[in-house]
């Protein structure tokens, strides 16, 4: 920016000296950055499990314990350490007697703003929705932002229905957002006047997402009841 | 580029140099960044739709500036010209992730709504500009008052923003009613627009208070 | 309208202000009566002024020779009436200047006879020859601009004209002086065409004329002689079709290249009356003492094609015709084009084709001047195909150098067609006129700052 | 007689009889039956928005033209045009106050800030309808029945709310065709659309008046008719290509033409000559980025209308548009560009 | 689950979310340079191309940072290579095409330390997006960033010649109309879903 400044008299700086401030400078950096690092991130990692974990248990009421499994490639739930982004995870919830009481999904998908990423919570028992916790919005204030903060629209999500069909291969009806006002049946999601298409926008993710997973949780039922619980 | 007599009267000053009160208010108001200067104008903008997120943005802004403005002045003999300003860089940066760390650990929620803009302070003119163009010509003690000036100044000029947002846009400040509950609130505000609108409604009222001051 | 000209050929846009026509279009043409006192300013034309070669107390005879040539863009001056040199000195002119200029005390009684010079004879004489007749003749261009006739007709090196157009358009509303010259002088313009066409080496001759005067077109299709090839073209009715440019285009389908003259497409346009002047001087070496000019307005009581000795004084000539007590605007020319008289002490010029008065009650022009609204009415009217909405907006923030760059301000050749459809009233073609001045000065500045290093 | 003084003028001397104040009083005419078909369709609700907003206009000019000195230039019109078209975008059930803050905001952000008429560069009344729909996206979405049988003498609950706070939601809603086409599917049979029995914005239901405004002002010579057409003309073939491609996902070209507030923004709206090019080819391609924008909006965007978006993004481009297209100058051979 | 189609991530970044008008991200370079099409033309063009630089810098540097696990250097390896790579590709420019540096070469110092090209390497890192994500990323930023600045241009240039009240006059002007700007693109709000 400002090669324009006059040159003055230190400019005759030899190489050697640049070299050594840069250095110089560049380790101080660097101790001071790593430092900070190892100083806090404990904390950090605590304060972000605990996040998770407030978000799970709002997606699985009773839950005391969880686990967390990923999707292996023969569709098959292994238990992992939940450190690798790459994989697909769910998160098993268990009571205090290690009963399994949930399985919390993450999803995705386009709202009206940007991408809404959400965390809702199964139970195959029942084979209903049990909670759902938006993770991620950037849905406008006051309007979009209802998905997350409506008490009406979150009771759409304590047993919205995602049975399967006889074979349970599929849903018998996918979970889909209504008009406000206009839920008849237990697999409809009751919109939000005037947020209308952020409404929609979770009822479609609902839908995609359950559709994949919830026959693969069915499926699998035994792997996260046998399981023993973390922690 | 006017550094040259500025640079003169540091250099003398330096000799008999402590900190004056003027180097600290002359960031609050008469240069503040914000509505004078109109420096760092996106994390101003991006961040001031609560009180609370311009109020932590800008003691976040402030911590970066004092911590570099100090570091810098006290090496300003060690570091030749030709690199200053990547030495000046990466002293911001590392400040930069130091406080971006040391927000997490406060808080996960404070850093998620603060978003990429604590890193972004990387870039905001004003911390760049007072290593620049101040805490490298004056002493430690100078720098760290035009540091914490600019730096009250900016938060300053951030939670006027972020008041009146947050205000109007959601009926509260710093998270409380302020209005009846059945107030409406303008949402508009909250949104990037707002953030234009009230801006330029503040540099317009400091525009007709400057003119009738020079009428007058 | 617009539908059924559609294949009658014209040029881009225009407008349509009424005409107001058929006031004077069928009154023949006739004699005004000599003015006691004749007042002739030697700037009467474009180009130097004639010097003066008499002295005062003189007695002259009709046509004698008043002044000579100034130059050559400059013609001479004949004595319009028999009489008295009274005085010589200084006379308004239109444009608020003075002018050297003679005071003519006419023979009351005097038969008015007019002296006879040497004939150019269309035979034998050389093209040469025949301008020199034309500018002895003090012909200037009757369309308006009263540009000496002769330089207009000279073709230069390396260039031909290969059409020659006689423009009987008269687009201006209310004026019908043209008119009436091809109604009445139809072998004056033949015979004047023949020297013109000898004069140029012109292959043809075609006479432009407007909707609104079919009978004229008529007339002269029917007399076109067998010699020579004259065509006669009829184009719609629009303003400014007879500016020479829109005329060419409307015409020949040609466009006059910007900041050319019509030479440069092969052209020369002569107005019909000074074809015809041409065509009765020219065989008896007469100079020009008098031309045909539409006295009219709402304000005019005798409205009329008058023959008027040049010089007759204004005031003599709207005495004569009678006007309304309210009259408060005269136009030299027409309403469009014209150019308003604040002194009626001046007198009739060679390039005065009409006087127009109006009163008061008829002028009604709007006070209020809006801004511009965008709405594009006068870029719809420019035949040029400026912006006149935004070369009017640079002009009044006096970006004027930007106005010339960027936006042609310099082939705005003031028509006023912007002007007169503009609903916000905005004074463009005023603007514009500013504008060229100062533009011409600085260019003209930097041209001498220039010379000077 | 002859010893009157004369008045001298510069030529032209004598206008066409035109003027700018004439044109904007006209526009109030043509928007008359519009208006008064609104106060029959939902009644006093719907006057009251109008009025409020028109006054909230003119007033606001008065005011900004005191402010800054200036000779008050109400008397244009131009400023009733402005409050009369941002009541006849705004629901009929709108707060009054709201309608209020929307006129004083269209003229102040969307017309005074610019140098007042002639100079805004967006559309002022859009301006504060856009501004209204930001900041009240709930209460600019809640629509109003229309024919209630008692609406000339009652209003609507939320019409009378206090000002700045928040509108109590009505119990009858009606939902517009659009939004009824968008997220449930349900079109509407075009002759209701064209003869306004729907419920809508207060000014958008009934096409065949506005365009009546339309060939009226059309026939005047005030209004520029390629802009309609070309809007109106780009929407028909656009979506009438789509819906020849799947007609059970797209909705019929005619269904586009006369729902939502494409015929009032085409119409009365896009042509504002002040935020539109000049040139008459540039208009054209301004009325084709305006239809191709209401297209895409509606057809792929989040929200069921784009109309407003649409115009006022075509606001912003026609500055381009006036720079780009020039008519080639009499007597050049190329059309200038800019140095 | 992913759910961005490259078409979306463009759009997005360009239209939707535009940098400018929504995240507020280059604000001075559009506070700045907007008031000349030209200039605004050419930082358009500059911005777009060292984003995609950077933005493909920063994927390197980023996959490079998670194999060797230290993610704490990102912010500052993020700038100094991002300011490094532009200074290199500018010294490249110089060589190969002086035309083009002459058109770009004032304004390529002027935007490695913009926050709208480091914002860029963020966003894109914490979207998780790979390589060609990120390349469409950045070019619908960059698009969209110039899109911004070309309006505010035009919209500008008109207004020298308007009679704008003094009080309004400089950067409350500017910043009215991104606020109507922003505003008008909201227009374009859950295009694609
Ligand atoms: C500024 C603004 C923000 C909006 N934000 C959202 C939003 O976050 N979520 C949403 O679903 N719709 C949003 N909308 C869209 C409108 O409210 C839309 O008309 C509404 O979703 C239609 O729903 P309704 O039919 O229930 O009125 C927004 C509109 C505006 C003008
Ligand atoms: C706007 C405008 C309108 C004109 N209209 C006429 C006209 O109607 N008749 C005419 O003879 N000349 C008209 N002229 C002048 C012609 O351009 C041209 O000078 C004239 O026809 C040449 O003939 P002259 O030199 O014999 O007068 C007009 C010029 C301008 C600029
Ligand atoms: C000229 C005009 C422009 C409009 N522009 C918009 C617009 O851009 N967006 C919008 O949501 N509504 C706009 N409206 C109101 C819509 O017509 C109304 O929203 C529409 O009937 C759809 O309603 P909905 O948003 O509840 O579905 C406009 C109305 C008019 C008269
Ligand atoms: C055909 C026509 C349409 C108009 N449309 C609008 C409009 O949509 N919005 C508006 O505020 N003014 C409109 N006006 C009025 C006027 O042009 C407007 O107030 C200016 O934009 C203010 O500078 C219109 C005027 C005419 C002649
Ligand atoms: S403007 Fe006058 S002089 Fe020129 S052509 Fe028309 S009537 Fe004739
Ligand atoms: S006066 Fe000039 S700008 Fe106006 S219409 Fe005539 S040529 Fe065009
Ligand atoms: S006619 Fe007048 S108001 Fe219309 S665009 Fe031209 S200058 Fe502007
Ligand atoms: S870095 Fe450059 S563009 Fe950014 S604020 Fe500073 S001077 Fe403006
Ligand atoms: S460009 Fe973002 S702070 Fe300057």
């Amino acid at each position: 920016m400002n090669e324009t400044n006059p040159v003055n008299k230190d400019a005759t700086a030899s190489s050697l000296k640049m070299l050594q401030a840069m250095v110089g400078i560049g380790i101080f950096c660097a101790l001071m950055i790593v430092l900070a690092f190892e100083g806090t991130m404990p904390r950090i990692e605590q304060n972000k499990a605990e996040a998770l974990e407030k978000a799970i248990f709002k997606v699985i009421p009773g839950m005391e314990t969880k686990k967390t499994f990923k999707l292996g490639p023969d569709n098959s739930f292994v238990p992992v350490d939940g450190k690798s982004k790459a994989d697909q995870l769910v998160y098993a919830g268990y009571d205090q007697n290690g009963k399994l009481v949930g399985v919390a999904v993450e999803a995705s998908g386009l709202g009206f703003a940007d991408v809404l990423r959400v965390l809702y919570g199964y139970d195959p028992e029942t084979q209903k929705i049990i909670g759902f916790y938006v993770l991620e919005s950037k849905e406008t204030p006051g309007l979009g932002d209802k998905i997350e903060k409506d008490p009406g629209f979150q009771s759409n999500f304590s047993g919205l229905d995602v049975s399967l069909t006889e074979d349970q291969s599929a849903l018998k009806n996918q979970p889909v957002t209504v008009k406000h006002g206009a839920k008849e049946n237990p697999w409809e999601i009751d919109g939000i006047t005037g947020a209308t298409i952020s409404s929609r926008a979770v009822g479609n993710i609902m839908g995609t997402s359950t559709e994949f997973w919830v026959p693969l949780i069915h499926k699998n039922k035994e792997t996260f009841m046998v399981s023993k619980t973390e922690q | 580029m006017g550094n040259q007599t500025k640079d003169n009267k540091g250099f003398l000053a330096s000799l008999k140099d402590s900190p004056s009160t003027d180097d600290f208010i002359k960031g609050l108001w008469r240069e503040n960044p914000v509505f004078v200067q109109v420096l760092g104008m996106c994390p101003t903008l991006a961040v001031s739709n609560t009180a609370i997120n311009a109020f932590a943005m800008g003691l976040a802004t402030t911590f970066v500036l004092l911590m570099s403005n100090m570091l810098v002045s006290s090496l300003r003999n060690f570091i030749p010209k030709q690199v200053r300003i990547a030495s000046y860089i990466l002293i911001i940066a590392s400040f930069v992730t130091v406080t971006d760390y040391v927000i997490q650990a406060i808080s996960i929620d404070l850093h998620k709504s603060l978003g990429a803009f604590i890193s972004l302070i990387v870039v905001n003119c004003v911390i760049l500009g007072r290593a620049e163009a101040f805490a490298s010509k004056n002493t430690v003690g100078r720098s760290f008052m035009d540091g914490l000036g600019m730096g009250l100044g900016f938060t300053f000029g951030l939670f006027c923003l972020g008041a009146v947002r947050e205000l109007l846009g959601n009926g509260t400040i710093f998270g409380f009613p302020f209005f009846p509950s059945n107030f409406q609130e303008w949402i508009v505000m909250i949104l990037p627009a707002g953030g234009f609108f009230t801006l330029a409604i503040w540099l317009l009222v400091f525009n007709a208070l400057k003119e009738k001051r020079a009428k007058a | 309208m617009g539908l059924l000209n559609f294949r009658k050929s014209t040029f881009k846009h225009g407008v349509h202000p009424p005409e107001h026509k058929s006031e004077t279009n069928g009154l023949p043409i006739r004699q005004f009566p000599f003015a006691p006192l004749i007042i002739l300013p030697m700037a009467q034309h474009i180009g130097a002024p004639s010097q003066i070669v008499v002295r005062e107390g003189q007695e002259v005879a009709r046509g004698q020779l008043l002044a000579k040539a100034g130059g050559y863009v400059s013609v001479p001056l004949h004595a319009p009436v028999s009489g008295t040199i009274r005085k010589i000195a200084n006379v308004p002119t239109i444009s608020g200047k003075m002018s050297p200029g003679i005071f003519l005390e006419t023979f009351p009684f005097s038969s008015q006879e007019v002296l006879e010079g040497t004939p150019v004879d269309l035979e034998t004489a050389t093209p040469e020859q025949i301008l020199q007749g034309i500018q002895d003749a003090g012909i200037v261009g009757l369309g308006g601009a009263a540009f000496p006739t002769h330089v207009k007709l000279k073709i230069p090196e390396g260039k031909s004209c290969e059409a020659l157009i006689i423009n009987g358009i008269e687009c201006e509303p209310y004026l019908t002086t043209d008119h009436r010259v091809m109604l009445e002088q139809a072998d004056d313009i033949f015979m004047g065409i023949r020297y013109l066409l000898k004069a140029t080496g012109a292959e043809r001759a075609i006479i432009g004329i407007e909707a609104n005067k079919q009978d004229a077109a008529d007339h002269l299709e029917a007399r076109i002689p067998e010699d020579i090839p004259v065509t006669v073209k009829v184009v719609p009715v629009k303003y400014p079709q007879g500016s020479e440019k829109m005329l060419i285009t409307a015409v020949l389908g040609r466009e006059v290249p910007s900041g050319g003259l019509p030479i440069e497409v092969n052209v020369v346009v002569v107005n019909v009356a000074t074809t015809a002047e041409i065509g009765r001087l020219l065989p008896h070496g007469r100079g020009i003492q008098e031309r045909v000019i539409t006295i009219t307005g709402p304000a005019v009581k005798k409205k009329g094609n008058y023959l008027i000795p040049i010089g007759t004084p204004l005031r003599y000539v709207l005495e004569q015709v009678g006007v309304d007590e309210q009259i408060s605007e005269v136009y030299m020319g027409g309403p469009m084009m014209g150019v308003a008289v604040s002194n009626l002490d001046i007198s009739i010029v060679k390039g005065a084709s009409g006087i127009v008065a109006f009163t008061e009650e008829d002028v009604k022009r709007p006070q209020e001047i809006y801004p511009c609204i965008k709405c594009g009415a006068c870029v719809d009217a420019c035949p040029i195909s400026l912006n006149p909405s935004k070369l009017g907006i640079l002009a009044k923030f006096e970006a004027y150098d930007r106005m010339a760059e960027d936006f042609h301000l310099m082939d705005c050749f003031e028509c006023g067609s912007c002007s007169y459809v503009c609903p916000s009233h905005i004074p463009l073609v005023q603007y514009f006129r500013l504008a060229k001045s100062i533009v011409r000065k600085r260019a003209t500045a930097k041209q001498t700052a220039e010379h000077a290093k | 007689m002859l010893n009157r003084t004369l008045n001298i003028s510069t030529s032209p001397h004598i206008v066409k009889g035109i003027s700018t104040d004439s044109i904007m009083q006209n526009v109030v005419w043509a928007l008359l039956p519009v208006a008064l078909f609104a106060v029959y369709t939902f009644g006093m609700s719907a006057l009251l928005v109008l009025v409020t907003s028109t006054a909230a206009c003119v007033l606001t000019e008065h005011f900004m033209c005191k402010y800054s000195k200036k000779k008050s230039t109400i008397s244009d019109w131009s400023a009733v045009i402005t409050g009369l078209l941002l009541g006849l975008t705004l629901p009929p059930n709108f707060p009054l106050w709201m309608a209020f803050s929307g006129g004083v905001i269209a003229i102040a952000l969307g017309k005074f800030i610019f140098g007042g008429l002639g100079y805004n560069v967006f559309n002022p009344a859009l301006v504060g309808r856009a501004v209204l729909q930001a900041a009240f996206p709930v209460a600019i979405t809640t629509w109003y029945p229309a024919f209630l049988p008692d609406r000339f003498f009652s209003v609507s609950v939320s019409t009378f709310t206090v000002p700045f706070m928040e509108p109590a939601i009505d119990a009858m809603t009606g939902a517009t065709p659009l939004a009824a086409f968008k997220f449930d599917h349900v079109t509407t049979s075009t002759s209701d659309l064209a003869l306004g029995l729907i419920s809508g914005s207060t000014g958008e239901t009934c096409a065949l008046l506005i365009l009546l405004g339309g060939l009226y002002l059309i026939a005047r010579n005030m209004m520029n008719w390629r802009i309609p057409v070309a809007v109106l003309g780009s929407v028909y073939v656009l979506s009438g290509i789509l819906y020849l491609i799947n007609p059970q996902v797209y909705p019929s070209p005619l269904f586009m033409l006369f729902s939502g507030g494409l015929m009032l923004g085409a119409v009365f709206m896009a042509t504002d000559m002040v935020a539109s090019p000049i040139t008459p080819l540039g208009v054209v391609v301004y009325g084709v980025i305006i239809g191709l924008l209401v297209v895409v909006i509606r057809i792929w965007g989040g929200l069921p209308e784009g109309v407003m978006y649409a115009i006022l993004l075509a606001n912003a481009i026609s500055p381009h548009i006036d720079n780009l297209i020039r008519p080639r100058v009499y007597g050049t051979t190329k059309s200038l560009k800019r140095s | 689950m992913k759910s961005e189609s490259l078409w979306y991530i463009f759009i997005n970044a360009s239209l939707i979310n535009n940098f400018v008008l929504a995240y507020f991200l280059g604000i001075c370079p559009f506070l700045g340079v907007s008031g000349k099409m030209e200039t605004a033309t050419k930082m358009g063009g500059a911005v777009t191309f060292v984003m995609i630089i950077s933005s493909m810098c920063a994927y390197g540097i980023h996959s490079l940072l998670i194999a060797v696990n230290a993610p704490f250097l990102q912010l500052i390896s993020y700038i100094v290579v991002i300011a490094s790579t532009v200074q290199l590709v500018e010294m490249f420019i110089k060589k190969m095409s002086p035309a083009l540096f002459r058109a770009l070469g004032i304004f390529l110092p002027l935007i490695t330390t913009n926050c709208a090209i480091l914002g860029l390497a963020l966003f894109q890192t914490n979207k998780g997006y790979g390589f060609v994500e990120s390349f469409v990323y950045a070019l619908g930023a960059g698009t969209g960033f110039t899109f911004a600045l070309i309006l505010m241009a035009g919209l500008r240039e008109q207004l020298d010649f308007a009679e704008v009240p003094n009080v309004v006059k400089g950067t409350a002007l500017t910043l009215l109309i991104a606020g109507i700007l922003s505003l008008s693109f909201m227009g374009f709000a859950g295009l694609g879903s």
